[in-house]
């Protein structure tokens, strides 16, 4: 039995199409019951018939939608609804989708702040006036998929653990039920913990993490935001490390930055990191900043621009 | 006002865009444009935050060269930091360069291009991909899935994680390599290296020379190329010298930290792109098929054009045959993909030769940071092209201003020459089939946008 | 519970309209909360009856016999080879009852109680466990030894600061209250024939790095200028000070004192007094008078300061061991100034005497008298019932990320664990019931609603939120 | 039209409920659109509990203890 699969990429940077690619071999298992519809990265169909003359958006039915990429001008919109029309499941593919992602810090700033800057560099030529009526006019923010259509499986991560991308397709293709890992990405880590002490503040990341040797084993190392340093590992969900459980960062000795969005869906990453800090007694002002603490979950209106002062 | 065609979206490549065609009367192209539909902002929403933290957030430009991102952004902070990583430190940066290049070279000829040479532009669009490329070919296809993730598993054990990484940190790398890791990837490295030999062997015997004829035809346009090379002219992909080349052969080296006195940046009411120009030259900028002005190309064939030799052996032979066979600097467009391999091949070479130095297990890999005020700019060869990244930051290390000259955007002005070419030659008297309009596109996805 | 009569119908009896819409919304919240309720199990305890007591002073002594009069075996855990601390030094308490052979009875009686386990020369270096059942580790010079008991009473005491000031240490005559003391009880010539006294108060106490006042020292110094007046009314006696603290009937000394001539000088921090030796048996004292508004020049035969006191060095170890709370000063910190003054925040944990603040012996004995009631509530029953609302892990989502383990205000929560089925390892949090007082710290800082408090979840408290504004 | 704001109280149970408690009983006046949640201790009250009241459609937000 074959599944038809459509996949389309927003705003998005193809991380999500190359974590499916990194299945490696199993990549052929999914494509030996997958049939895949329409996939821009992968193959050709286009949106306007193959000759290109086209009126409206047109992609073919399909069981299982996966979308990447927030939605941040109006032709994703029209994509996303046409997706949400054809298929029967829609798969937000990633953190861009289900949280906004990295583009989604861009929602501290007007969209007219940010052209302004991008085509201000000391590099640009001034450009003109405005663009054609043919390029997309972005909207006012970049937002998740769940905000503009109904979505029915969150495959956050950025990008997602191929494993839980090979797990997901293949339980989409059986029909049977998925579980990913639901508790923080501490559940899986391995280091040290015994509490955070009399920690009052917290370091950058301008230098590395304590570890005896080299070759110390992760279970050896004392837990890195226990070491004062920032850490989103309890408000990240959990999974980024796969099949393997070590948490991917922490395999490198750097710490979480969240990548995997809130653990709860309508978590806020930024309240509860900083609520836990503070209850810990930590000095919240020793963080040199926190809009970044939200820099994968800024959609949701998590993040907007600051109010502007009421003209005197 | 005659027939539009739109190519909507453009395919198997990385990124979003289009292409609109507009016919005359007589169904003749009038004109045609390369729209890049997308814009997120990236020089705005960098500007507050630490420094330190910008290596991991601008690697989320591109999920196919995060790597290179990454380590342009550490080079960058670097350099506002004024801190120089001990040697091990350098040396695993630029092996995770040289690998993530030889991984990615591999995805893009087989995954995006060869669909088009192994199932030929005439071929359904149905079976014109990697699928039908697995199903056609099920032996190399599982070589190819192979080879390539062993090369990922190298970034992923090593690093934790392979796509938008964060090994690389302001004043070195996050961990030193150990004895045992290091022989386990030399020896992975080396059967990488046989593979990128095979590959480029496979091309020459099996691809090209059925393509010969397209080769010299399809998207052929005249540029300047712009490229990295070290103190002997020799390709590098991780540091060294920025060299821009005129489309006569003669070039100039700059320092890259003093890249905005050279290039400039076009704005195109039809994209969101900018394109980038020599300003340097004094010319303006122009797409004119007969005349551009600026217009130089980066990526494979740029880089392979601009430097006087290669600094590893095999990639050195490859080179000479290449340039017997071109010349420098060679134009044709669809000698990006052999370009591509002579590249795969140093990768490979250039990661063994780091792996086989004994300074690269040094447990010395982080050198401290402070944070200061200051200006860097950080530079190397991503895949698709010369990627600048230029930040500033405040006494707090913050940053305060950031301009990024990303590798693709180098050739949207070429690309959208190049799809000028192709649809005048490919379109004639209103007829258009899907053949020509993939062909257009195969012009586009020689420069692997 | 709805609260319709104390937090509606009474405090809106104005309005009876909005009362009554805000009745309904009361009730309404108190719906939506019962419907998530959940039945609590009753949480028992043993208890271990006897108790540990730290402190050989006038406070751990009077705690000590207080429950062993009452048939409790006690554990009295002494430093030094003497018992009475800081009490040995005073003369008499301020109302003039002797100090001296009150402690020598209760030294007799404490030795000789049957009840009584003394533990001289000891130290508690260890402790675990909790109300009803703590095992403490007391280290003697023969060696550790592990007790069992049910409460433990801390009375570390304090003892008096050490001046650098006015010449203290390198002049001649300036002694402190306590060296007085001793030289009027031996009757010594110094002051037997003195004729100027210069009393300085407030020496080490109420400036920076000990804001606190000590409480003792103004009763102290008026005491015994009353005395020295008594002895010759011919002799001058001047009490430098900054705010006079006789409070109480203490107040009578204070009358007194003016009566009989003792002249009172008001200091501040800005001018404070100047000492300087005029020769080995006379000083000379300068202290700015504001109503005279220049400086007044005393020619002392003594000089005597009233030093501040300061917490044991034993305290800062002991809150450590049992996980108590300390001031800014290093004094033991009480769970309520007014409901619960002899109290630790945790359970079966209590103090009394100068380890809390500053004091005097009466008030001290008084506060031991109180702790050992306090400890007898817990120690008279062999079982001990808890209250049920406690925090409860949510093993679904709790992963040990440790953020709520030193948040937590009674240490009730510590990390296990456990193998799991692909044999990584993985922990949570665990909550031990006696410890846990329900708080809900480790709920509010909880990112993952790993912990909740039973009748208390984010999920009830949501409802009434959400039953409160749904009109 | 007169504003009326909506004004959630969580009060803990040890201090400001039985305060409450105790205002009743000395029959103290105040505005009746305040509604009183009872916790265990001011220190309970998550951040989320807050904001969700706020969204939820309060004005105000008071935690007392």
């Amino acid at each position: 039995m074959t599944v038809k699969v459509a996949q389309e990429w927003l705003n998005s940077c193809s991380g999500c199409e190359i974590a499916i690619v990194d299945m490696g071999e199993r990549l052929l298992d999914i494509l030996a019951v997958a049939d895949f519809v329409h996939s821009p990265v992968l193959m050709d169909h286009k949106y306007l018939g193959q000759l290109g003359n086209g009126k409206h958006i047109h992609i073919p039915e399909a069981d299982v939608g996966i979308v990447s990429g927030g939605v941040r001008n109006e032709e994703h919109v029209e994509v996303l609804e046409e997706m949400r029309r054809k298929c029967k499941i829609i798969v937000a593919h990633g953190t861009c989708a289900t949280h906004g992602g990295i583009p989604a810090l861009a929602n501290s700033y007007t969209s007219e702040e940010m052209l302004q800057r991008v085509y201000s560099t000391e590099t640009t030529d001034a450009p003109a006036a405005s663009f054609d009526e043919d390029v997309p006019p972005l909207l006012d923010a970049c937002y998740a998929l769940d905000e503009k259509v109904k979505v029915d499986v969150y495959l956050p991560g950025c990008p997602p653990h191929p494993d839980h991308v090979f797990e997901a397709l293949t339980a989409l293709a059986t029909g049977s039920p998925l579980n990913l890992p639901g508790r923080s990405v501490c559940d899986h880590c391995p280091t040290v913990r015994e509490g955070k002490g009399q920690l009052k503040t917290l370091r950058r990341f301008l230098q590395s993490p304590h570890y005896k040797a080299p070759d110390e084993p992760l279970d050896k190392m004392r837990c890195i935001l226990e070491q004062g340093m920032l850490c989103m590992g309890p408000v990240t969900r959990a999974g980024c490390g796969g099949s393997k459980i070590v948490p991917r960062c922490i395999t490198a000795r750097v710490p979480c930055r969240g990548c995997y969005g809130p653990v709860k869906q309508n978590g806020n990453q930024r309240l509860d990191m900083l609520n836990a800090l503070a209850s810990n007694g930590i000095d919240i002002s020793s963080l040199p900043e926190t809009v970044s603490l939200l820099r994968f979950s800024g959609a949701h209106h998590q993040l907007r621009p600051p109010r502007k002062k009421q003209e005197a | 006002m005659g027939q539009i065609i739109n190519i909507h979206p453009i395919t198997r490549i990385e990124g979003h865009a289009s292409i609109a065609i507009q016919l005359d009367d007589q169904g003749e192209v009038r004109e045609s444009k390369v729209r890049i539909l997308s814009l997120r902002g990236f020089e705005k929403f960098v500007e507050g935050k630490p420094a330190e933290e910008l290596p991991r957030i601008v690697n989320r430009i591109c999920g196919i060269c995060p790597w290179q991102h990454h380590l342009a952004s550490n080079k960058a902070v670097d350099r506002c930091f004024g801190v120089t990583p001990p040697p091990a430190g350098r040396k695993l940066r630029e092996l995770m360069q040289a690998i993530s290049h030889s991984e990615d070279k591999i995805l893009h000829f087989y995954f995006l291009a060869a669909p088009d040479f192994v199932m030929g532009p005439d071929s359904d669009y149905s079976v014109r991909n990697i699928i039908g490329v697995a199903k056609a070919n099920p032996d190399l296809a599982k070589r190819v899935v192979r080879m390539r993730q062993m090369a990922k598993m190298i970034l992923e054990t090593f690093t934790g994680k392979a796509i938008h990484p964060h090994a690389g940190v302001p004043g070195g790398f996050s961990k030193p390599l150990l004895e045992e890791d290091r022989k386990d990837f030399l020896a992975k490295m080396r059967e990488m290296l046989d593979f990128a030999l095979f590959t480029i062997e496979f091309a020459k015997t099996e691809v090209f020379p059925k393509y010969l004829d397209a080769v010299k035809t399809l998207g052929v346009i005249k540029t300047g190329f712009i490229g990295t090379v070290d103190g002997d002219g020799a390709l590098n992909l991780y540091d060294g010298m920025t060299r821009l080349m005129k489309p006569d052969g003669t070039f100039q080296d700059f320092d890259p930290q003093q890249y905005d006195r050279y290039l400039g940046e076009h704005v195109e009411p039809y994209s969101y792109g900018k394109f980038p120009y020599a300003r340097c030259w004094g010319e303006g900028f122009s797409l004119d098929l007969e005349a551009p002005r600026g217009i130089y190309r980066a990526n494979t064939l740029a880089r392979i054009n601009v430097a006087d030799k290669m600094a590893t052996p095999r990639a050195q032979a490859e080179l000479e045959e290449f340039r017997e066979k071109f010349g420098r600097p060679a134009q044709f467009t669809l000698l990006h993909h052999w370009a591509r391999l002579i590249e795969e091949v140093y990768a490979c070479e250039r990661a063994i030769q780091l792996l086989e130095d004994p300074e690269i297990t040094d447990s010395n890999v982080r050198a401290v940071v402070e944070p200061r005020a200051g200006r860097g700019v950080g530079c190397l060869e991503a895949p698709r092209g010369t990627l600048i990244h230029d930040y500033s930051t405040d006494q707090n290390g913050m940053i305060t201003r950031a301009n990024l000259i990303v590798g693709t955007t180098h050739n949207l002005g070429p690309i959208n020459m190049t799809v000028n070419q192709a649809a005048r030659s490919l379109i004639k008297g209103g007829a258009v089939d899907e053949a020509a309009l993939n062909k257009i596109e195969m012009a586009v996805r020689a420069y692997d946008p | 519970m709805a609260n319709i009569r104390n937090q509606d119908s009474w405090v809106h009896s104005g309005e009876p309209e909005q009362a009554t819409r805000k009745a309904m919304d009361l009730v309404r919240m108190a719906v939506s909360k019962v419907g998530l309720l959940n039945p609590l199990p009753e949480i028992v305890v043993g208890v271990q009856q006897s108790a540990l007591v730290i402190g050989g002073g006038p406070s751990g002594m009077t705690t000590a016999l207080e429950l062993a009069d009452h048939g409790f075996p006690v554990h009295l855990v002494e430093r030094s080879n003497l018992l009475g601390g800081q009490a040995r030094f005073l003369y008499n308490t301020w109302k003039g009852e002797p100090i001296g052979p009150a402690l020598q009875e209760m030294d007799a009686r404490v030795r000789s109680h049957p009840l009584i386990t003394l533990h001289m020369e000891s130290t508690v270096t260890d402790a675990e466990g909790f109300v009803g059942n703590f095992k403490s580790t007391i280290q003697s010079p023969r060696g550790p030894q592990a007790v069992d008991h049910g409460v433990t009473v801390i009375a570390t005491g304090g003892k008096g600061y050490t001046p650098t000031e006015y010449g203290y240490g390198t002049a001649d005559r300036v002694y402190t209250s306590i060296e007085f003391d001793k030289l009027t009880m031996m009757g010594d010539r110094r002051i037997n024939d003195a004729k100027t006294f210069v009393f300085i108060q407030c020496v080490g106490s109420r400036e920076l790095g000990r804001m606190y006042c000590s409480r003792v020292c103004c009763t102290h110094s008026v005491q015994a200028a009353v005395q020295l007046k008594e002895q010759d009314p011919t002799r001058e006696i001047f009490i430098l000070y900054r705010d006079l603290r006789t409070y109480g009937e203490r107040e009578e000394l204070f009358k007194k004192a003016r009566e009989k001539g003792v002249v009172f000088i008001n200091y501040e921090l800005h001018g404070k007094p100047r000492v300087t030796q005029l020769d080995p048996r006379q000083l000379e004292v300068v202290v700015w008078d504001h109503i005279l508004h220049e400086p007044l020049r005393i020619v002392a035969d003594a000089v005597v300061l009233a030093t501040a006191i300061v917490p044991s060095s034993a305290n800062a170890d002991l809150a450590r061991i049992y996980k108590l709370s300390t001031d800014a000063d290093g004094f033991l910190l009480e769970a309520h100034a007014k409901l619960r003054p002899v109290d630790f925040a945790g359970d079966g944990l209590f103090m009394a005497g100068l380890a809390h603040y500053p004091k005097s012996v009466d008030e001290a004995v008084a506060q031991a008298k109180a702790a050992a009631g306090r400890a007898i509530t817990v120690l008279s029953s062999d079982r001990i019932g808890l209250e049920s609302t406690k925090a409860t892990p949510v093993l679904a989502n709790c992963d040990g990320c440790a953020l709520c383990l030193d948040v937590c205000p009674y240490h009730a929560i510590s990390l296990v664990e456990e193998a799991t089925a692909e044999g990584s390892r993985s922990s949570h949090i665990q909550v031990n019931v006696a410890q846990c007082k329900g708080c809900g710290m480790c709920q509010a800082t909880c990112p993952k609603d790993g912990v909740y408090v039973a009748g208390f979840s984010m999920e009830q408290i949501t409802a009434q939120v959400k039953a409160a504004l749904a009109l | 039209m007169s504003y009326e704001p909506k004004i959630i109280g969580f009060t803990c149970n040890w201090c400001t409920y039985a305060a409450a408690d105790l205002a009743g009983i000395w029959r103290m006046q105040y505005p009746s659109n305040i509604r009183l949640i009872r916790v265990m201790c001011s220190g309970m009250v998550h951040p989320r509990m807050v904001t969700e009241a706020f969204s939820l459609g309060a004005d105000g937000v008071m935690v007392m203890g």
